[in-house]
């Protein structure tokens, strides 16, 4: 009998001891981030799709050497470079990436030796249109350049 | 005939009332969610997001309504219906202040709880016309539950009505509002001396949970067990019918426990008009079932039943007991 | 020690002629007829992962299995190789127990390729039932006497068997 | 409270719980018959996020098959890289730095807690209390921050390589980590205030859902699920592995065999990575993260190499049979939820609808982890 | 597959259609329904440090017979294929689908030469409205994507570009430093 009336009252004090805390909480400063009005810096090493490095003239550090290629394990980069006339170096003329099949696992980025892919910082993309994803990065690098 | 105007009136009034209580009681909880969670919650429609009830009604207003093929129509249609009138009749009879009420009834304490139990039957309409399994055995639970519920909600009640002589609602706060001391959770100086009364208040309160379906004691809408519960297949307004129901309810178990046991429109200081106070303990009531519900993980259907049968119900009848003997004493 | 007990066993079990000495056995690098069809072969642990590794005749299976349960050993996996050159299915059946004394334990046996069969096993290990499930819609191989043989991965209506070597979607 | 009932077989009806479904933290379905709310009989129907992971150990190269490792439980992703990883090391005789073998196991750690945290979270929300969801998942954030700085993703970490690991840690890493330590006991005490001590709770937990020794061991059942059996058994002291063995920690037993158990035996394994993390801290030598010569190609020497460790859902296992080429024959991963999950089955007969579910919350799912 | 179609009202009123579309961008309710790494990033995404419930769009409803958004968060597999397809349909008009994730774009990293069980994302058997890449994406990823969908629903593109909104650091890392 004691034991019955004892349960009772333990277990109510229990449901005060958490409502205490919630009430604690509810007076604790608020963690939320407000997206669209404010947004969080990327640290360094996130990884968000890949992007060509520029070499000083503003051209690609990428010399086809298609390590990134073999390197990636969804095939979702493709590349194409030729022999300029005269020239000894590849030059790239397409660099195409589909993120929508990226794993993100750095995998092209550690193959390269030529430090011609970084990761970007971009996050927050979405879109209507599938097709947006796929990334043509040269044009994309000719665009950040203008 | 200008009477009669006057009592239209003030049903239409009454209603409104409850239609808007139910609507933002969302926002409120959702808001209060929030505060407990440490983050805003809706807040960018409107200032406070103060316009999201009536963008998710204009929502739900637009939405295609589906009628499961399966269902009994006329069932299907009526639960929703069935669930939110008779809580929405009971505001009739609720008074807020002495003379704020849609009209006076002398059985105004039978008539809401009459009312109250018709609920139910919505919900067994709803679970039943589904062709659901889910919604069946929610509906089940929800009957076994409101079962279990009234019965001690009623004696804790009758320990009112046999302290106020009277069922009377108005009758029973004028009857406690003498000062702070009168009200009849603190029955110091009141007609009776009745110690009792703070364990009347804690099973009104938690049977008027388990009566709304409210967390912890949402059996019948267990999201963990039966997806939705009752209204899983209720989409566009079925479903915020349902929802608005719900919040009425909370409303009207929370005015009964302010009549009840707070005193009412009665105020400590007089500082403001009593209808006031009456909104500011109503309120106050209200935060804490929302509080509780952020705060507690659901009960189980028979760890409910087990609350009810063998703890809520001897002790409200042990109440009653002593209640009437407490009377005769003093 | 339980690696010991199980060894001498086992070692009961199949004749004491066909057991080789131990030695680091690499899979399908050696030929069949280098390794015999029934041995219990106490392997590297350093470089393989496991103490014991048991091969046994299916017909033997049932046995085998009910001696590791009768030495308190949980079952870990089930799980088929294809070797296709070979023409025969390896089903392999890892065994371990909750204690100290480290012991784990590897059954092989082999089946047909086209004809794949092998007796089951959920008789003794009720936890069995799902692994064979799922080498059975894997690798193709009739479980005889499994309660409950259908797709457990795979969609009910599938028939492929995807981690057969032979396998083209 | 765990009356068995008299069941009449002729009254039941099917009840078809998933693949969509609260509860089912994922797509998992279970086809239960019911006689009013017990449960006469329940068939767990798997394979809804069967994503060919073995498969693809067969056709990629060692390194490219890496990914997909953190794919197979996003929630402590870190682990099962690790196994993958160390089995790897093994077969190809990769030597792997101390000090990378430190960071690994830091990371390991941190990632069983944010793991526990999710579980502790989606289950407090089974059993019908959203808030604490939010409160682990806040907590969560802290660890999820530290490790996005170093490895880069938030779930998917892919940050171990064969030999090491992708970047080193720095010292704000190392003060964060400890800064974290603190706060995370706070925290704990919190949850164990609002959520175990609760009086709902514990009518819930305690008596529920039993699972028997015997049974954990017909089912090869492990972590919290055999702990909370009473079976001393974790891979990380029973058969160490990594620098576990140089590492202070404790494996909590509780042999209640009911649903309490096992979650008392979750909520101490947070404080134990803690302790891990603390002292792994402590340790932590240094030098380089990656060997000089780290492999470009790697090609295992033919045979059948077999890993297990500890991971959050309890013993992973990798069997790699090697033909001696870049690509392995045949990678079988050996999942610890599958062995868990087959057990409910069994389990959950004669329990009502709400408690088996309470059950399945105690059992840590992760369903693509049980379909691979 | 298009959508179904809904038979057009008699009398149109330009200015209660406008905001029927707004109160329908602005109380988009998504339904549970995780399919795997993505469902995490979408239970952090209404957690309480990204707070989807801003948006009016924290009510996960566990019903699709209530929920406006399926948002498509992992991988599909050709078992999983027609349960999506029940639940698209048991969802009442209008109704939006979200892909999160690469894998429900387009199969993701698991569209491999050898593929036996993954559907090659959910735009070949759903009307995809909006796509959010990544593997997983980062919370603030399905914000933008709930953003763009309002956009999509009301034709109103309501929030300024997030790149030109001033920048902070989180405060959940300096104030982990404070709690400390």
């Amino acid at each position: 009998m004691i034991n019955y009336f004892r349960e009772i009252f333990s277990g109510l004090w229990s449901l005060f001891v958490g409502m205490k805390v919630t009430f604690i909480e509810a007076f604790s400063p608020k963690v939320t981030v407000h997206y669209p009005y404010e947004t969080l810096k990327m640290c360094d090493a996130y990884r968000g799709h890949i992007e060509l490095i520029e070499n000083e003239e503003g051209e690609p550090n990428c010399v086809c050497c298609m390590s990134c290629v073999r390197a990636c394990p969804s095939g979702c980069i493709s590349l194409t470079g030729e022999k300029p006339e005269g020239g000894k170096k590849k030059v790239l003329t397409s660099y195409h990436l589909d993120f929508t099949r990226c794993s993100l696992c750095s995998a092209c980025v550690e193959a390269c030796n030529f430090n011609a892919i970084e990761h970007s910082k971009e996050y927050n993309l979405a879109s209507r249109n599938k097709e947006d994803f796929h990334f043509d990065l040269l044009a994309r690098l000719r665009e950040r350049n203008q | 005939m200008i009477l009669t105007l006057t009592i239209l009136l003030a049903v239409i009034i009454a209603i409104a009332w409850a239609a808007f209580n139910a609507a933002y009681l969302v926002l409120a909880e959702r808001r209060g969610a929030g505060v407990i969670q440490r983050r805003p919650g809706p807040n960018i429609n409107g200032p406070f997001g103060l316009l999201q009830p009536p963008l998710d009604g204009i929502k739900l207003m637009a939405k295609q309504l589906i009628i499961p093929a399966g269902a009994d129509r006329f069932m299907y249609i009526s639960a929703p219906v069935l669930v939110m009138c008779p809580a929405i009749m009971s505001f009739v009879a609720l008074p807020y202040s002495d003379w704020l009420q849609a009209q006076n009834i002398d059985v105004g304490l039978l008539m809401v709880f009459a009312f109250a139990s018709m609920g139910t039957m919505g919900t067994i309409f709803a679970g039943w016309s589904s062709h659901n399994k889910y919604s069946l055995m929610a509906a089940m639970r929800s009957v076994s539950q409101a079962v279990a519920y009234e019965i001690p909600m009623i004696l804790t009640a009758l320990t009112i009505t046999l302290m106020a002589g009277t069922t009377n609602l108005n009758a029973i706060v004028a009857q406690q509002s003498e000062n702070f001391f009168h009200w009849n959770i603190f029955p110091l100086f009141g007609e009776t001396h009745n110690i009792l009364m703070p364990f009347s208040f804690l099973i009104f309160f938690i049977c008027s949970m388990a009566e709304t379906n409210r967390a912890p004691f949402d059996l019948g809408e267990a999201e963990g067990e039966l997806v939705a519960g009752f209204h899983i297949e209720y989409g566009s307004m079925g479903f915020g019918l349902f929802f608005m129901g719900e919040y009425a309810n909370i409303v009207i178990g929370a005015t009964l426990a302010t009549i009840f046991f707070l005193g009412g429109w009665s105020c400590p200081f007089g500082l403001f008009p009593g209808v006031w106070w009456f909104l500011i303990k109503l309120y106050a009531i209200i935060f804490t079932i929302i509080w509780i519900r952020w705060t507690f993980p659901r009960t189980t259907i028979y760890g409910l039943l087990n609350l009810s049968w063998k703890i809520l119900i001897p002790a409200s009848l042990v109440n009653l007991l002593l209640t009437a003997g407490l009377m005769k004493v003093f | 020690m339980i690696r010991e007990k199980l060894k001498q066993a086992l070692e009961h079990l199949f004749p004491a002629g066909e057991a080789v000495p131990p030695a680091i056995v690499a899979e399908g690098e050696e030929p069949a007829e280098k390794t015999p069809r029934e041995a219990v072969i106490e392997t590297d642990y350093a470089t393989c992962g496991y103490h014991l590794d048991i091969k046994t005749p299916p017909e033997q299976l049932i046995e085998v299995v009910s001696l590791i349960d009768q030495n308190d050993f949980f079952i870990e996996s089930i799980t088929g190789v294809d070797w296709i050159e070979e023409g025969e299915i390896e089903v392999v059946y890892d065994f371990s127990r909750y204690d100290f004394d480290l012991c784990r334990v590897v059954v092989r046996t082999r089946t047909d390729r086209d004809n794949a069969a092998l007796p089951t096993i959920t008789g003794v290990y009720a936890g069995a039932n799902w692994h064979e499930r799922e080498t059975a819609e894997f690798f193709g191989i009739n479980f005889i006497g499994h309660p409950h043989l259908v797709n457990l991965l795979l969609p009910e209506d599938s028939d492929i068997h995807p981690l057969r070597k032979d396998f083209k979607p | 409270m765990n009356q068995p009932v008299e069941l009449q077989p002729d009254e039941t009806f099917v009840l078809n719980v998933g693949p969509q479904h609260p509860a089912t933290h994922g797509v998992l379905r279970v086809k239960m018959e019911m006689n009013g709310e017990y449960i006469v009989h329940a068939e767990t129907v798997v394979g809804y996020i069967h994503r060919m992971h073995e498969k693809m150990g067969e056709v990629k190269p060692y390194p490219q098959f890496l990914m997909n490792l953190s794919r197979l439980d996003y929630l402590g992703a870190m682990g099962y890289s690790h196994c993958h990883a160390l089995c790897v090391e093994k077969a190809a005789g990769i030597e792997v730095p101390k000090r990378a073998e430190y960071i690994r196991v830091l990371m390991v750690e941190l990632n069983r807690v944010s793991s526990h945290l999710v579980w502790l979270g989606a289950f407090i929300m089974d059993l019908g209390g959203f808030t604490p969801l939010l409160y682990t998942f806040q907590a969560r954030e802290h660890i999820l921050d530290m490790m996005e700085r170093i490895t880069g993703a938030r779930l998917t970490y892919c940050y171990i390589r064969f030999g090491g690991v992708s970047r080193d840690i720095d010292d704000q890493f190392i003060q964060s980590a400890r800064d974290f330590m603190p706060y995370m006991r706070k925290e704990l005490i919190k949850y164990h205030k609002l959520i175990t001590g609760n009086i709902i709770f514990k009518k819930r937990m305690v008596g529920m859902g039993h699972i028997s020794p015997e049974m954990c061991r017909k089912y090869g059942a492990s972590s919290g699920v055999a702990r909370g059996a009473g079976i001393n058994f974790d891979v990380r002291r029973n058969e160490p592995y990594s620098v576990y063995p140089e590492l202070e920690f404790e494996v909590p037993v509780y042999d209640g065999c009911d649903n309490m158990s096992r979650y008392m035996v979750r909520m101490e394994e947070i404080e134990q990575s803690l302790r891990i993390v603390e002292h792994a801290l402590d340790q932590l030598p240094d030098g380089p993260v990656m060997p000089k010569k780290a492999p470009k190609i790697i090609k295992p020497p033919a045979g059948d190499y077999y890993q297990a460790t500890e991971t959050a859902r309890g013993t992973f296992g990798v069997r790699l049979v090697s033909d001696g080429s870049q690509t392995p024959y045949r990678m079988k991963l050996r999942s610890p939820t599958y062995s868990n999950m087959h057990l409910f089955d069994e389990a959950c007969r004669g329990l009502m609808i709400m408690d088996a579910m309470a059950m399945m919350g105690t059992l840590d799912l992760v369903i693509p982890e049980i379909d691979r | 597959m298009g959508k179904e179609s809904i038979p057009e009202s008699i009398v149109q009123l330009a200015i209660a259609d406008d905001i029927i579309k707004i109160g329908r961008a602005n109380s988009l309710w998504p339904l549970t329904f995780g399919i795997a790494c993505c469902a995490i990033e979408m239970m952090a995404t209404g957690g309480s440090r990204f707070d989807m419930s801003r948006f009016g769009a924290e009510v996960f409803r566990p019903s699709p017979r209530q929920a406006d958004l399926l948002i498509i968060a992992g991988t599909v597999t050709k078992k999983m294929q027609p349960g999506i397809m029940t639940l698209y349909d048991q969802m009442p008009e209008p109704k939006w689908v979200m892909a999160m994730g690469n894998c429900a774009i387009s199969g993701g990293p698991f569209a491999i030469k050898e593929n036996y069980n993954i559907v090659l994302g959910a735009d070949t058997f759903l009307p995809v409205d909006i796509f959010v890449p990544g593997c997983p994406p980062r919370p603030e990823g399905l914000l933008q994507g709930i953003i763009e969908l309002e956009e999509l629903v009301s034709d109103w593109k309501r929030f300024k570009d997030p790149e030109k909104a001033h920048s902070r650091q989180p405060s959940i890392r300096a104030q982990a430093d404070k709690e400390v």
